[in-house]
């Protein structure tokens, strides 16, 4: 039903899909998201870092907003933490339902409210040394979206 | 025992740790005077959140703090 | 860049994207959707018919227009063709792109007119014999989102 | 050399093939009056429409068939 976690290991999003899609037979459909470190010459390692006692109930707290809004078989939402290198997976949502829309609708909720209100902060090691990443307009533009 | 806090994101740059122990005192401004001024004045200048014990409070400044509280200053979270 | 397909085989939806996102390491996200035959304890094989010389050209016609439309690394449709079993996959759209609003809405787009105006023709054996699958309203209405 | 008519979804069951060859014929009328009546009363009711060598076409009524020629008749698609 509902599959949220942090890992500090690197996955794989297609093996975590195909548990998924095993574990939701019933559902006429799956929508997922993946997201990728950005490939960047100049980025050597990104680290995320994350507040135990909050990020983890939060995600916990935006899957169950998720299963009550739109009509699903099951949601998960995977995300790394620690230290990645570009092109890693950094983040998969995926959610079965029995009707497309909902599963389009609640992973793109999804993903909209874990970029941008998640608490997470990633920063970045260039050749000049680390740098922090800031939050990005567009994120607050793309949660307006559903209010 | 003493109160912990927090720092996240950048502002354990500014701290020079991700969490520090300080005395126990009978506000905020109490507590943030034992750790670096300029971490202080961050805190006051940006739209920092604050949690204690793993929740968000409306009003950082009026927490009263007790011994072995867990005090976090969260800045703002980074885009994706 | 664009990989369209009509399967005549079972597939696994996990492994194609996974050589998906392999072969786009540039994008920073894939947004996916994997529709399967739904499961139906009456319903015994789906039996789904194309029409060669318009369907393969039909669905590389819309992947075009979606990377017309968005922008895309990459586009990957494959449609299952043939006899399936209730559970199996039949369907599976992805796209990656630099950002998330593009690959969403670049596989929304897709399936909507997949799913409404290619050319497939679906039957299915219950215990009486075969049936036609005749259009459904609903996928209409998610065309017109798109004019 | 003839003429081919493809039947695609639950035409083929009205047919009661895929496809059957017709001889040719100076237009539609004269292909159909050799298929079963049902079917061409199918073909005229339902919202088919018809492709030529692979190419949809405006006016299915109006097409000119030649020999070789390949004419296909598509009933709305499935749903999902």
């Amino acid at each position: 039903m509902k599959d949220v976690r942090l890992l500090d290991k690197g996955f794989s999003p297609g093996k975590s899909l195909g548990l998924f899609a095993k574990a939701h037979p019933e559902a006429g459909g799956i929508a997922s998201f993946v997201g990728k470190v950005r490939p960047d010459e100049e980025v050597k390692v990104l680290e995320l870092t994350h507040y135990e006692p909050l990020t983890l109930p939060d995600m916990n707290a935006l899957a169950d907003r998720a299963l009550a809004r739109w009509d699903l078989d099951g949601i998960l939402v995977h995300h790394r933490v620690g230290m990645m290198r570009p092109g890693a997976p950094i983040v998969l949502v995926a959610a079965a339902a029995r009707h497309r829309r909902d599963a389009f609708e609640a992973t793109d909720f999804t993903m909209d409210h874990l970029k941008s209100a998640a608490w997470f902060w990633k920063r970045e090691r260039r050749s000049d040394g680390w740098h922090w990443i800031e939050p990005r307009e567009a994120d607050h533009a793309d949660l307006r979206r559903w209010t | 025992m003493a109160i912990r806090l927090v720092f996240l994101g950048k502002l354990a740059d500014v701290a020079g740790a991700p969490e520090v122990e300080v005395d126990p005192a009978p506000n905020m401004d109490g507590l943030l005077r034992q750790v670096d001024e300029g971490l202080a004045g961050q805190l006051e200048t940006h739209r920092i959140r604050v949690s204690l014990n793993g929740e968000i409070v409306a009003d950082g400044r009026g927490i009263r703090p007790k011994d072995g509280d867990e005090i976090a200053f969260l800045p703002p979270v980074s885009g994706g």
